[in-house]
């Protein structure tokens, strides 16, 4: 007998972001090494211990709604955002923020306004500004043990063999950002930042993204529209500012561009509800992205861009259910 | 002594322009009773105070009448209002009324003396018949505002669940 | 082939062409039988009594509402039990059934109606509305007769047997239909994956010696839900008709084509509807499809097939096919709608439904194109003015959403609940327009009439009627002695 | 660009924090959040204008500059009125559903704030009407978005300690957390 297709549970398709993923925790963890590990798994760990405790402050069954992984979702994307190497409590302020108040304060699942996983990392940000703008670059060849990452996350410092100075260094994109303000020339901008086909270093962590996000659209767990738009809308702001460097390919394989386009704006509860709504609100995503990269003061921009359309969200599908009522 | 002036001069000017704007922009509700009135239920059966549908929404426009006074219209009715007036929604105040199922009258023919007093007190003309001759509701036009109960004076009128 | 208009969304997993429909096998009789009646008591007249011997077609109850057709005992013996739902016979397995005459050649549209009505056809697709209604609403401006080939279900296949077999009943049937009542055009609807059929049908076509209106053949995608009435007119054909009425007030006649093989056999024999082709899924999952009697109760259709005396316990029965399924008990008895029966040994509980996440799987695959999301948050939160916006009145509650819902909500029947509310709020809305004029054209009576005593005038004025209803009476008049002149001048 | 910076970077209700009162009192439905922020936006670009024009004109020559604060509240009082008594007569409905926040313009912050921001920090009569409109809006911007939010929160599943108010203020506190990703910028 031949029976209907079982539907994709909620629980499967995050099963499938979170392999998506794969490729890039693996480049992120392979460019942080231990810092990046530790991240992970605080974030993970808190997360979800904050998830069961706001379930069952709501009196919601919690093991069936914890395994439906949308909570790791969240915390996992929200630790990739992160640089290696910072307070343990910062990760876990991140990942309350997130959970407590952008996703349980709303509803809970499918009834945030604000991406949960933006709202943690825009308050940290904002809170924390120096231990998240500074990632720490290691020396080539230089790694740290287990210990001694670990030793930084609850000591707030190397605890021998290297002093904090020697490691800070800031990311391409920051680094841009300051040669610019020196007004040093476009080419020793490039010299500095530009890595083989973007920005260096975060290129390979972009890359690995775009390769988890194609798995997602052959999947059909996400529609082209979003990544698309948001991609076009850095593309159209570049090509009418006229900015020489950094360039295209700088800004798509920098920063958390390729996040962004694939996994965090393509989250379905906060991004509007019909595909036409969805190509404009990618697209002004990625302009606000490019304007507040290239004149804004801080160097990446997404969670203030995803945050500022998410505001936009429910006034689109205001407007676009007026639209839709009058336009058959 | 020139500040003194400059403050007295703004301010005629300024109540001058809006003595002016105010007789120009008369208030008139008579949109809003509208509006409100079209949330009611239109029985007419005056549980609210008032003698009718519209005398309600008048009050209700000018702020003398509560929006939990209508028993017909109910807890749908009072989130109506509540939702056109920007008011919170407030349980129907006792007072005028419980909220029942939508009710029709029916004469009990059989009893019927021919008075005509129901006729009369009906405020939709929906029972018809002549003076002496047994009288009938027409089921479809019927409110369920209970209006003709009280003048029957063999009380041959049942409330019935439409 | 005429050009199709695109189904880009829907459900794709139906039935592929290479499978062919299991041929139709007879079940025996069974030794009781449950015919339903019709859900207003007032409207019918029930014609037996407990205990009186009926035979085969005779009618059981009487109504002159095309809308109410009769029910008819589907087998000869006695009746044992009337109850407000149904009428039940014992049969005596002679099978004896009344005397009829068939069907005159060249009726006329009326006997032809008539003739619908009492031998108690509805439509055998699902909706179960009546033949004879639909065929009154059209004699008026026939324009279109459109026969549903189209099952568009995963399982079911009862009509791509029954054509096959029955081919040439089918097209004699819509010569008669077409030639009656004069439809300037026919279609016929079939989906592409059933080739037999479809062959049946044109050596059917070729075959027939009417040379009345042609007919013509469309083959559509067999995409769920293809067949139903609104999406197969919009695939087949360049109709729109108007959602506020029926299409057969429009003129288009819209029958299932199995609908079509029980008048034409109603129509050669004389006989009411009596048995229908169903397929019936077992609890094996072996798909068969059988002839049944009307009011076989689904737990002897249950022994017959599985060859089984008793029936276990946490059998699971739906009605319905795969998509639409229905839930039933095996009480239930086989009605003209029955097309299809599962039985089920291995059932789940369903899972409770998640929280939405607005993922869009349900506005991708709405054959009518609606945003099921914004519908779902707008009917849980009841807002009427949003749920008009998004067009709830469209949902033809095929339950594709529900299908693909990753969070498993029932959201079909949620939209179903909505729909009755807001229909129930505008009847409320329209009462209450209706009780405002009456008030106020007696308020103005009273008020005028009250000053006609004073001015001592002795005739009250008499009541004005509205404007709009006025100049309605006034163009009526106006159009009415224009036509007569116009047949003055003839 | 003042209009780009009043509206986006130095937006007065959300980088400011003025004018938070009718923020939270007019913006349960967004009928009532368009007709609040046109009003605003009528008074705050008039008032900008009027207390430029007084101020220049009339106050600096004669040297009363210590009337300005009184002279620049009567200016709004009286446009508040004006815009009250328009509105009433236009939109019966918008009148009664606005209620207390109507007249309360006159107290709003944000419209004596941009009035004495606007005479201390432009040149000319038109930036200073640009300012003004740039500020409204700003202002109405965020009540339409603040209102559009709540009224989908109105459908949403929000625990009861946090029902009403107190998600509203959440939001507001993330809305303004995204209006930062502007600063420094222009």
């Amino acid at each position: 007998m031949k029976s209907i297709d079982t539907a994709q549970q909620v629980s499967s398709v995050m099963r499938w972001v979170l392999f998506a993923l794969l490729p890039g925790v693996a480049v992120y963890v392979y460019l942080t090494g231990w810092g990046g590990v530790i991240n992970l798994v605080i974030a993970a760990a808190s997360g979800l211990f904050f998830e069961a405790v706001a379930l069952k402050l709501r009196g919601q069954p919690v093991t069936d709604n914890l395994s439906d992984y949308s909570a790791l979702v969240t915390v996992v994307l929200l630790a990739l955002c992160l640089p290696p190497l910072m307070p343990w409590w910062v990760i876990v302020i991140g990942s309350a923020t997130a959970i407590l108040v952008a996703k349980h304060a709303y509803g809970g699942l499918g009834q945030n306004i604000f991406n949960p996983a933006m709202v943690g990392y825009a308050v940290i940000l904002i809170s924390y500004p120096l231990d998240l703008s500074s990632w720490v670059s290691l020396p080539e060849g230089f790694r740290l043990s287990f210990f001694q990452a670990l030793g930084y996350y609850f000591n707030g410092g190397l605890s021998q063999s290297a002093s904090y100075d020697a490691l800070t260094g800031a990311t391409a994109l920051s680094q841009s950002y300051e040669l610019r303000l020196q007004s040093a020339s476009p080419e020793s901008i490039a010299s500095a930042t530009r890595g083989v086909f973007g920005s260096r270093q975060s290129e390979w962590l972009n890359a690995a993204f775009l390769i988890g996000g194609i798995i997602l659209l052959i999947r059909r767990i996400i529609s082209w529209h979003l990544p698309i738009a948001f991609l076009l809308g850095i593309f159209t702001v570049h090509t009418l500012i006229g900015a020489q460097y950094p360039d295209l390919f700088f800004h798509w394989f920098g920063g958390a561009t390729m996040l962004c386009a694939f996994f965090i704006i393509t989250d379905p509860v906060s991004a509007p509800a019909s595909n036409r709504a969805r190509l404009i609100f990618g697209f002004l995503i990625g302009v606000v992205v490019y304007l507040i990269r290239h004149y804004g003061t801080y160097p990446d921009s997404v969670a203030f861009a995803v945050l500022l359309l998410n505001c936009c969200v429910p006034l689109m599908d205001s407007i676009d259910s007026t639209l839709h009522g009058r336009h058959q | 002594m020139t500040g003194l002036l400059v403050i007295t001069l703004l301010a005629l000017l300024t109540g001058a322009a809006l003595g002016y704007a105010s007789s120009w922009f008369s208030a008139d509700n008579t949109s809003l009773v509208e509006q409100i009135n079209q949330l009611l239920p239109q029985t007419q059966c005056a549980q609210c105070g008032y003698p009718g549908c519209r005398p309600y929404a008048e009050a209700l426009a000018s702020g003398d009448a509560d929006i939990d006074q209508c028993p017909p219209g109910g807890s749908e009715g009072i989130e109506a209002l509540a939702a056109l007036l920007d008011r919170p929604v407030i349980p129907l105040n006792p007072e005028y009324g419980v909220e029942k199922p939508p009710l029709i009258a029916i004469i009990r023919e059989a009893e019927c003396i021919g008075c005509t007093l129901c006729i009369k007190a009906c405020p939709v003309d929906a029972i018809v018949g002549a003076p002496k001759l047994m009288h009938t509701v027409i089921q479809a036009h019927c409110t369920g505002c209970e209006l003709c109960l009280p003048p029957c004076p063999v009380d041959c009128i049942d409330l019935a669940v439409s | 082939m005429p050009k199709l208009l695109p189904l880009t969304s829907g459900y794709r997993g139906l039935r592929s062409n290479k499978q062919p429909a299991p041929d139709i096998r007879t079940l025996p009789l069974p030794d009781e039988l449950l015919m339903s009646l019709p859900a207003d008591a007032k409207a019918y007249d029930v014609l037996v009594q407990t205990g009186d011997q009926v035979l085969k077609g005779q009618p059981l109850t009487n109504s002159d509402d095309f809308r109410i057709p009769p029910i008819h005992a589907s087998s000869s013996g006695t009746v044992t039990d009337i109850t407000s739902t149904s009428i039940s016979v014992r049969t005596d397995g002679l099978d004896n059934s009344v005397t009829t005459q068939p069907m005159a050649d060249n009726p006329s549209p009326r006997q032809l109606t008539k003739f619908a009505h009492e031998a108690g056809l509805i439509g055998h697709g699902g909706a179960g509305f009546p033949l004879a209604a639909k065929l009154d609403a059209i004699s008026t401006k026939p324009e279109l007769l459109l026969i549903n080939a189209a099952e568009c279900d995963p399982i079911i296949c009862c009509d791509d047997a029954l054509i096959t077999a029955h081919a040439d009943v089918i097209i004699e049937t819509i010569h008669i239909i077409a030639r009656t009542y004069r439809i300037p055009e026919v279609v016929i609807g079939i989906e592409d994956n059933k080739p037999a059929a479809l062959s049946a049908l044109q050596t059917a076509l070729q075959k027939s010696s009417d040379a009345g209106t042609p007919i013509k053949m469309v083959e559509v995608p067999a995409i769920y839900p293809s067949g139903a009435e609104s999406i197969l007119l919009r695939l087949c054909t360049d109709c729109k008709p108007e959602k506020s009425t029926h299409p057969a007030h429009q003129g288009i006649l819209s029958i299932n084509v199995a609908t079509c093989y029980a008048f034409g056999m109603a129509l050669r024999t004389g006989f009411a509807c009596t048995q229908r082709v169903s397929t019936v899924v077992s609890a094996e999952g072996r798909v068969a499809n059988a002839a049944l009697r009307l009011g076989t109760t689904l737990a002897s259709v249950y022994r017959a097939m599985h060859q089984r005396e008793a029936v276990e316990q946490g059998l699971q029965v739906t009605t319905a096919g795969q998509m639409m399924k229905l839930d039933a008990t095996l009480s239930q008895a086989v009605t003209q709608t029955t097309n299809c029966i599962t039985f089920r040994h291995d059932v789940q509980t369903a899972e409770p439904p998640k929280a939405c996440i607005r993922c869009g799987a349900c506005a991708d695959i709405c054959p009518e194109r609606l945003m099921p999301q914004q519908l779902h948050r707008y009917s849980v939160h009841f807002d009427q003015h949003q749920l008009q916006n998004f067009h709830i009145d469209r949902c033809i509650e095929c339950r594709c959403c529900d299908v693909v819902c990753p969070s498993l909500i029932p959201l079909a029947s949620q939209f179903h609940n909505a729909k009755n509310k807001i229909k129930h709020n505008i009847g409320n809305e329209n009462a209450a327009v209706l009780a405002k004029l009456r008030y106020d054209k007696r308020l103005q009576r009273l008020t005028s009439s009250s000053r006609g005593k004073k001015r001592g005038s002795k005739k009250p004025p008499a009541a004005k009627l509205p404007q709009d209803t006025r100049k309605a009476l006034i163009e009526a008049a106006l159009a009415r002695s224009r036509s007569k002149k116009d047949h003055d001048g003839l | 660009m003042v209009l780009l910076g009043t509206v986006l970077v130095n937006n007065f209700v959300l980088i400011n924090f003025l004018g938070l009162c009718p923020l939270m009192g007019a913006s349960r439905r967004l009928s009532t959040a368009l007709g609040m922020g046109m009003a605003t936006t009528f008074v705050l670009t008039l008032s900008s204008v009027c207390s430029y024009m007084l101020n220049t004109w009339v106050l600096e020559p004669l040297q009363l500059e210590y009337l300005r604060l009184i002279c620049f509240i009567l200016i709004i009082a009286g446009l508040v009125q004006f815009t009250e008594l328009y509105i009433r007569r236009v939109s019966p409905l918008l009148h009664s559903v606005l209620g207390i926040f109507l007249p309360l313009i006159t107290t709003n912050c944000a419209v004596l704030g941009v009035a004495l921001l606007s005479v201390r920090t432009n040149e000319s009569l038109l930036t200073a009407a640009v300012y003004g409109f740039g500020a409204a809006i700003g202002f109405t911007l965020v009540l339409i978005l603040f209102s559009a939010i709540r009224e989908q929160l109105d459908s949403a599943n929000v625990p009861a300690p946090f029902r009403g108010t107190a998600i509203a203020m959440i939001s507001a506190g993330v809305m303004s957390l995204a209006f930062m990703g502007f600063s420094g910028m222009a």
